[in-house]
């Protein structure tokens, strides 16, 4: 070889270290420290004097609304914001990309969980819930609602709300033909009982010691009425204004007038839509912000302070801060990207781009706005997972359920490539397991277990199990009939992680061990049906959610479903009992939520190990900022925490209580 | 000058062409459309231009107007229009076509009227829209007055109602009634020179005969000289004073009506007149024709056009030489070595 | 969109002196075909702009060709360190003697701007060689060789070269230009091709038969021109075999547009056909007894061949632009094919433009090649009817 | 003529119910249905997607009947005037579509009035001065809209604006209007914004009617009422604007049927780029997610205009052009 040949390789090389090295210092003046605010429980620092919004004072004046000492509940919930008072006021700029973004709103203004956690989630706090205590077994949970705690309407908020919604949705089968197991332990629906106005209990069958943290975290099924009442969950609902649209309250006629003249296709629809707090302006909500104009007929969508919020800050102050959210449609994301970068926008971190940080950096100045970058605490960004129940092809589906055959291909992605190329060297190259700031976390090792690129040894794993015969090109052959061994990559378009491109990648390191890998871009929903059809042979996803394994699904299980997932959630009545590592995984996962909390711990311990063994999922990379991990703030929005969690479990920024943000003048 | 004595009258003729050539250049070379045409229009009377379709009457006509188009080009000779008596003189072809003073002229001094009475009209007006067009082109007069100077003409031109026709649209009319409004739009203006080309082809035989009287009585109202231009000798024979005949751009004979139909010097004319049915004719005797047909245009015969066709070719010099047009009698002229010798020099 | 129109029944003073001597008249249409074309030639070679689109077109097909021959790095290969390279001047001369070189590259991202930055190094030139060899290809798909226009004495060319510097993923653009020609040049072709049978059979039968049959089809026509084609493209799209690769998929695209690309073609054979059959000659033919396929065959097909050539030179880059369109919408043609679409897919996004504008070169050969095809087109239909 | 307007009417109807059950058998091709789709948009923006979703979203919608009973239903809906709810967007389709089809006209007529600005001059000027050097430089100017793809213009223009002249990025009004409601203020606001799509989808459409144009007044010029006109000593200006030309506009009356339709698939990707508040960027997006209500009325709907449109341009066919008219009167 020439010595120009060796320089370049040095260059390459030298790229690699820095690149390595990088990632520690990469950016690391973006990422600032963990803070946020606090949620007072000491009744001592429970402020006497109250105020609010001159918007609301002017509306008292005028008569429209009690003053705010009656629209507070007895018991206020107590807030210290992240830095400071705010000052009341302003709009709250965003941009959202449509009907199906009504995520956008639900996670920035749907604070109206039963119980709460603090900004790490590790924490529960009282929310709605002024308290609560569980029996010593965790079967029984009983609750304490606050005193003269209203709907958003000025109805007083009470246990029937509760009642109504379980007995009459959560329960009615016609409405809720699939209720959220998360209110059931081994199959078995807890029963709600009405102590008194303000006192309702949860019973269980079996101990159920992860109720409390069910209950409390804001992605929870059964907690959030703002962010689950439009399918049906949600945990309580307004009563008194869902009953009209109830057949078993309403008069017939009238509810057939209303679906008739609405167009929906049964009551079912008809309820879920009205119980929709993101795009039904009439409903009652407790969240701090309620609908004012739905995104459907407007170009902008905005929500309003609700006046009868029930939280305040340490001086009596009425949140929210900020008087009204106004999100304007973009139809693309270049489009809502560049109004960022123009600085339209006062703090967003869905759908901003970690691709174009240097165009945001570049404007900062000019956009008056600065960039803070929250690395994902959860195990992969980019994970490649293999098609545990595809079936199509005998011999592909024969290796991907090969332990050796996942491990080499895990081996033969370069996650550092990856990690330079799509996410500008923030994260960094590693397993699924989650990082080690988490409970679940199984310990060091298995952090970059099979994913620290080694293209030999992956050759040799492949050569040993079988696949060493290779044609003229060097690619490896099938076992069965010497063709090409050629797999699929399926990816979906229109994510917040660019798949498509990083499986063409990835698809070009696989060649090198002699893979021939063919990637191929699904629009969303086709990737999704394929998903739920078993044909997918290997695929790129992430795993966010799985902070808290034992709550999250979906990411869980994308690579077992449907067959294993069937059988799993059936108890094994349906789908196809899974092969053993398979099965015991399941068992743990579906167990853990009864286990007492330290033999919980474990379980998600050994269930990560499971994990990171068998590489179901290969981890490509990890703990970067890729996944709403990229946050535009403008200058003048106060009480921002430097870092938050990028985490669907809190419902980022949710957990930061966005209610504290205000807007400086 | 020779055109003196053909009309012999001794005042001066409306319109002279001298030596006009007109040719277009295409790609596949030049095709000398006319090659040195001489001929002039008395006033008041009715000169015939004759020959095969191919012969260049017709461009002689648009180049009178100047609405050649390109690629076509006048690249000599002159066309002498003499206005009122005292007025000086006007040569058409040192004109710039797209100037006014031509466009006064078209239309207005020197009318058109050509052989296609289905497609000279525009089926997007009707016929009054376009000829009260023609005549506020020219004169200064309003709307009204326009409308009902048309309604006059069409009714002079034998239009029946012509206060209804004024409304139609061209398709609406037969090809008759088509022409005689053409007819009338030419005279809108009551022009010196009226240039008819074909003006009967597209008609049957009555329609034809009727539209003959009318240009006559009309050109005996108005006392206005006529250029008919046609490649039909009976036409000729019915309306034409004077007789040019055109073979491939040139004049090659031209004298009065009977003197050409009664001692037709040039072969090529006397085989036009041989192919004229006639009634004294035995019956069923085979009408002759004109030997060969007309060359291409880009290869015209050296010599005179006409040799490889004429039955008296002499070789060696009607081959070689190019004849002129010289007279042949007191009123008559011929471009034939028959009657005279070549200049000394072959000119090509 | 030529439209039809029966060959003219007049023939104008000035014109039936021209006719005979430059313009092909009906008459002389149906004469003979050899004459016809000839005159054609006549007619296209005063379109000087035809003319040089005819030879930019068979150029850009001759690039298709010899793709691999004309690319020096292999533009699959992704390497993250050559990320977002800009351009690289070569240096034509060293020490006042021919030869051509570049500098090597040095880089790194930036920790504070977060850009991919590369510094030439003076000290490491790097020498192209004609003729050297690189990555392994099938020349003409006949035989195996690495031999490319141009490289490095040794080493590697795609580790050294960045004529057009690279994309993101570190790929060599130059390169992918070069095989992209083949792919979108060849979509046009097959898409046309297929909207051409379409066009023709049912335009003829259209206009041969009339009645009902004609009824049938031009409501199909209006049908199908009734509905935006962007719905139709999606749908059939997502209808597509599952377990289909990227050639498949490559050639159910080509159906899909000319599924829609037909209409205009079938209303062109339609108009002719109708005009035709009016004309003497097939009159003529018919009383003859001469059978109909004949008719059409001898008779017919040769005066409006030049018509559909043209509609033809004119159906090919609304392919080519269709394409771009569906890899747009995610629809077209994917990733790892390499077309025109898919690298202009890559540069839509607002950091392309704003940070590595180079990649929208990719537009470039879209463009030339679009305009030229419409410029030939026209020329050969205003060659083929002086009439439009 | 009165039986030919009514032979005319019945095929369109005729038409627009082919095009009715067309446009839902597209909304239909795609495998899964809005839920699947509906599912993937929740799971990729990270929510925790459990199998009970899928269950309880097709009971919600009645997704489980077959295609054609769902197509009957939504006829006879329509039937009653209820083109059915956005299943996406949880709202009656007609109330999403208001605004939008007028904006949706807003810039397809300004794009047209462009095209045909930029198309008529040129291709009147390259039919009558054919092959001279300005023919080439203006039909070239006219092609390339067609040639440079509009979604890289679109994007690259937008860039430009907001870098260089710190205009609004896309839309079709700037933040203060969003919510205004209508006021000369807004509408001049929303002038203001609608020369960069109208120059970029005019640019693509001008070629074709050039070319149209070129053809047609090539072939008219040549017909011997020209001579006659010339003859009359009109003014070549003149002359050729009253008579050829006049002829050559048939055609674009006839295409003008199309033309609503061409503008907006056309436009779709333009909108989408810009982020225009158009009919395009919805129905893209009612077709991802298969909406089919949303979906199925919008192209029923362009479907219509289309019909309307070439009912319209034959009825105006006959008004501008004679011999149509008398052909039609037997």
């Amino acid at each position: 070889m020439s010595k120009k040949f060796l320089f370049i390789l040095l260059i390459a090389a030298l790229g690699v270290f820095s690149a390595a090295g990088q990632s520690d210092e990469m950016g690391s003046f973006l990422v600032g420290e963990f803070e946020g605010p606090t949620i007072i429980t000491d009744m001592d620092m429970m402020p006497s004097m109250f105020n609010e919004s001159p918007m609301l004072s002017a509306m008292v004046e005028a008569g429209d609304l009690p003053p705010v000492e009656e629209r507070l509940p007895a018991h206020p919930l107590v807030i210290q914001p992240a830095h400071e008072i705010g000052q009341y006021g302003g709009q709250w700029r965003r941009g959202y990309t449509g009907p199906g973004d009504v995520w956008n709103a639900r996670r920035i203004a749907g604070n109206d969980n039963l119980l709460f956690m603090d900004y790490t989630l590790n924490e529960i706090k009282p929310w709605v819930f002024e308290s609560w205590e569980a029996n010593d077994d965790f079967t029984q949970f009983t609750f304490s609602l606050r005193e003269g705690h209203h709907w958003s309407d000025g109805t007083p908020f009470t246990a029937d709300d509760i009642v109504f919604w379980f007995e009459e949705l959560f329960l009615n089968e016609e409405f809720l033909p699939a209720p959220s197991t998360f209110l059931s332990v081994n199959g078995e629906f807890a029963t709600l009982t009405k102590i008194d106005d303000l006192t309702v209990q949860y019973s269980f069958s079996a101990p159920y010691p992860l109720f409390l943290k069910v209950m409390a975290t804001p992605s929870s099924n059964i907690a959030s009425h703002a962010r689950r009442g439009w399918n049906g969950h949600g945990g309580y609902a307004p009563a008194h204004y869902i009953k009209q649209f109830h057949p078993d309250f309403a008069d017939e006629a009238d509810l057939n007038a209303i679906l008739e003249e609405g167009g929906y296709s049964n009551w079912v629809d008809l309820v879920k839509s009205k119980n929709d707090w993101a795009r039904n302006p009439d409903l009652p909500t407790l969240a701090p912000w309620r609908v004012k104009l739905a995104p459907a007929e407007n170009p902008v969508y905005v929500l309003e302070r609700n006046p009868y919020y029930l939280g305040v800050d340490t001086e009596g102050n009425q949140l929210p801060y900020i008087d009204s959210i106004v999100l304007t449609l973009a139809e693309d994301l270049e489009v809502l990207n560049l109004r960022a970068i123009a600085g339209e926008y006062d703090m967003q971190s869905r759908h901003i781009d970690l691709q174009k940080l240097p165009l945001y950096l570049e404007n900062a100045e000019r956009g008056d706005y600065s960039i803070r970058l929250d690395p994902a605490d959860y195990g992969a960004n980019v994970l490649l997972f293999f098609g545990q129940t595809y079936s199509a092809d005998a011999e592909i589906a024969g290796w991907l359920q090969n332990i050796d055959f996942r491990r080499a291909v895990s081996m033969g992605v370069d996650g550092g490539q990856v990690n330079e190329t799509f996410l500008l060297g923030l994260g960094e190259a590693r397993s699924v397991v989650p990082t080690a700031a988490n409970p679940y976390y199984p310990g060091e090792e298995y952090e970059t277990l099979y994913t620290a690129f080694d293209a030999d040894a992956a050759n040799q794993l492949l050569d040993d199990i079988g696949l060493s015969a290779r044609d003229d090109e060097g690619f490896r052959l099938r076992s069965d009939n010497g063709e090409r061994l050629t797999l699929t990559l399926t990816t979906p378009g229109a994510s917040f992680v660019p798949y498509p491109k990083i499986a063409e990648m990835v698809a070009n390191q696989l060649q090198g061990i002699g893979l021939n890998v063919i990637p191929e871009q699904l629009e969303r929903s086709l990737w999704q049906s394929r998903i739920d059809n078993g044909e997918i042979q290997l695929s790129l996803w992430d795993n966010g959610g799985t902070e808290d394994v034992f709550l999250h699904y979906n990411n869980t299980w994308l690579w077992a479903r449907p067959n294993y997932t069937d059988w799993m959630r059936s108890g094994g009545a349906i789908g196809e009992e899974p092969p053993p590592a398979i099965k015991e995984a399941m068992e743990i996962w579906v167990s853990g939520p009864a286990l007492p909390p330290e033999e919980r711990i474990e379980a998600g311990k050994r269930l990560w190990v499971l994990f990171a063994e068998n590489v179901w999922q290969a981890g490509i990379v990890g703990s970067s900022p890729a996944v709403l991990g990229t946050r535009v703030v403008k200058n003048t929005m106060g009480n921002v925490p430097a870092r938050q969690l990028a985490n669907v479990l809190c419902m980022t920024p949710g957990c930061t209580l966005p209610e504290t943000y205000f807007l400086r003048r | 000058m020779a055109n003196r004595e053909i009309n012999g009258e001794g005042q001066p003729p409306v319109l002279t062409v001298n030596n006009l050539k007109t040719h277009f250049f295409t790609d596949e070379g030049t095709v000398k459309a006319v090659d040195g045409a001489s001929f002039s229009a008395p006033a008041g009377k009715t000169v015939g231009i004759v020959g095969e379709s191919g012969c260049g009457k017709s461009v002689t006509a648009l180049s009178i107007l100047r609405i050649v188009q390109k690629p076509g080009r006048i690249v000599d000779g002159e066309i002498i229009l003499r206005r009122a008596d005292d007025a000086e003189p006007v040569d058409l072809a040192k004109l710039d076509a797209e100037g006014g003073a031509i466009r006064a002229i078209r239309g207005g001094e020197i009318a058109l009227v050509f052989q296609e009475p289905m497609t000279s009209f525009s089926p997007h007006y009707t016929i009054g829209n376009q000829i009260v067009e023609t005549i506020r082109l020219h004169q200064d007069v309003g709307k009204a007055e326009a409308r009902n100077r048309t309604i006059e003409l069409l009714r002079m031109v034998g239009i029946p109602r012509p206060e209804r026709r004024i409304d139609e649209y061209p398709f609406e009319l037969s090809g008759g009634l088509r022409q005689r409004v053409m007819i009338a739009m030419a005279l809108s203006c009551n022009p010196k020179i009226l240039i008819a080309d074909e003006p009967t082809t597209a008609l049957d035989v009555t329609t034809q005969a009727q539209i003959l009287d009318l240009l006559r009585e009309i050109q005996a109202r108005t006392q206005m000289s006529v250029i008919i231009i046609t490649h039909d000798m009976g036409v000729i024979a019915e309306m034409a004073d004077d007789v040019i005949v055109m073979y491939l751009g040139r004049v090659v004979e031209s004298g009065p009506v009977d003197e050409i139909f009664h001692r037709a010097k040039h072969p090529y004319t006397q085989a036009l007149l041989r192919s004229i049915p006639s009634i004294f004719a035995a019956p069923r005797s085979k009408l002759p024709t004109i030997a060969g047909s007309i060359p291409h245009p880009h290869n015209r015969p050296a010599g005179c056009p006409f040799h490889p066709r004429c039955a008296e070719r002499m070789m060696g010099k009607c081959d070689v030489h190019i004849p002129r047009l010289r007279p042949v009698s007191r009123r008559q002229m011929a471009s034939c070595f028959l009657y005279h010798e070549p200049d000394e020099a072959p000119i090509t | 969109m030529s439209k039809a129109k029966p060959p003219p029944t007049y023939e104008s003073p000035f014109q039936s002196e021209l006719d005979e001597a430059t313009f092909a008249t009906a008459a002389e249409e149906r004469v003979s075909v050899a004459t016809q074309w000839q005159l054609m030639w006549w007619r296209f070679r005063k379109h000087r702009l035809a003319m040089i689109s005819a030879f930019v077109i068979i150029a850009f097909y001759l690039v298709a060709l010899f793709a691999d021959f004309l690319a020096y790095a292999d533009p699959h290969k992704t390497e993250a360190f050559r990320s977002l390279i800009a351009p690289q001047p070569i240096h034509f001369f060293d020490e006042g003697r021919f030869s051509p070189h570049v500098f090597a590259l040095v880089g790194k991202r930036d920790p504070r701007t977060f850009k991919r930055v590369y510094e030439p190094d003076p000290t490491q030139k790097v020498a192209l060689r004609f003729f050297a060899e690189g990555y392994a290809y099938k020349f003409l798909g006949l035989f195996k060789t690495n031999r490319h226009l141009i490289g490095v004495e040794d080493g590697n060319a795609e580790e050294l070269i960045f004529l057009l510097g690279t994309d993101q993923l570190g790929r060599d653009l130059w390169s992918r230009m070069m095989v992209a020609c083949r792919l979108s040049l060849m979509i046009g072709l097959a898409g046309v091709a297929l909207s051409l049978v379409l066009g023709v059979l049912l335009g003829g039968i259209s206009g041969l038969y009339g009645g009902a049959i004609d009824t049938l089809i031009q409501r199909l026509i209006e049908i199908l021109r009734s509905i935006p084609t962007i719905p139709l493209w999606m749908g059939l799209a997502a209808a597509m075999p599952r377990d289909w690769g990227v050639v498949q998929v490559y050639f159910a695209i080509t159906v899909i547009l000319s599924l829609i690309g037909w209409t205009d073609l079938a209303r062109v054979v339609r108009g002719r056909f109708l005009a035709l059959r009016e004309e003497d000659f097939v009159l003529a033919a018919e009383l003859a007894g001469v059978g109909q396929m004949r008719i059409i065959l001898r008779h017919m097909a040769p005066s409006f061949l030049s018509h559909i050539i043209a509609a033809t030179t004119l159906a090919l880059p609304n392919m080519i632009i269709s394409e771009t369109a569906l890899s747009f919408l995610g629809l077209g043609l994917r990733p790892p094919a390499v077309s025109w679409g898919v690298l202009l897919q890559d540069a839509q996004n607002i950091q392309t433009v704003a940070i590595s504008p180079w990649l929208l070169s990719a537009a470039i050969p879209v463009v030339i090649v679009i305009l030229a095809f419409n410029f030939l087109g026209d020329g050969l239909r205003d060659a083929a009817d002086p009439y439009g | 003529m009165l039986a030919y307007a009514i032979r005319r009417f019945l095929l369109a109807l005729l038409t627009i119910w082919a095009i009715s059950v067309l446009a839902f058998a597209i909304i239909q091709l795609p495998p899964g249905d809005y839920v699947t789709a509906y599912i993937a948009q929740l799971a990729s923006s990270g929510v925790d997607v459990t199998p009970e979703f899928a269950e309880n979203l097709r009971q919600q919608y009645g997704l489980d009947s077959p295609v054609w009973v769902q197509y009957l239903k939504w006829m006879e809906q329509i039937s009653r005037g209820n083109f059915g709810r956005s299943l996406e967007w949880r709202a009656p389709v007609l109330d999403m579509i208001g605004d939008r089809l007028w904006l949706t006209m807003a810039v397809s007529l300004s794009a047209v009035l462009f095209t045909w600005a930029l198309a008529l001059p040129i291709g009147i000027y390259s039919a009558v001065r054919q092959y001279s050097i300005a023919d080439y430089i203006f039909t070239f100017i006219g092609f390339i809209g067609l040639a440079v793809p509009s979604f890289l213009l679109a994007l690259i223009l937008m860039y430009v604006g907001f870098r260089y002249f710190g205009a609004n990025i896309g839309g079709l009004f700037s933040p203060e209007y969003q919510l205004a409601d209508w006021s000369p203020g807004k509408v001049w606001d929303l002038i203001k914004h609608l020369p960069l799509p109208a120059i970029i989808l005019g640019m693509a459409g001008a070629a074709q009617l050039i070319r149209i144009m070129r053809a047609n007044l090539l072939d008219e010029l040549r017909k011997p009422y020209v001579i006659t006109a010339r003859a009359k000593g009109m003014s070549e200006f003149r002359l050729i604007l009253k008579y050829p030309v006049r002829a050559a506009l048939n055609p674009f009356v006839s295409t003008l049927g199309y033309l609503f339709p061409f503008i907006i698939s056309g436009s779709i990707i333009v909108a989408l780029v810009l982020s225009l508040p158009t009919i395009g960027p919805l129905l893209l997006r009612a077709l991802v997610s298969q909406d089919m209500f949303l979906a199925g009325t919008i192209v029923l709907f362009l479907g219509i205009m289309t019909v309307i449109g070439t009912f319209i341009s034959d009825i105006l066919l006959m008004w501008i052009d004679p011999r149509i008219r008398f052909e039609r009167r037997e």
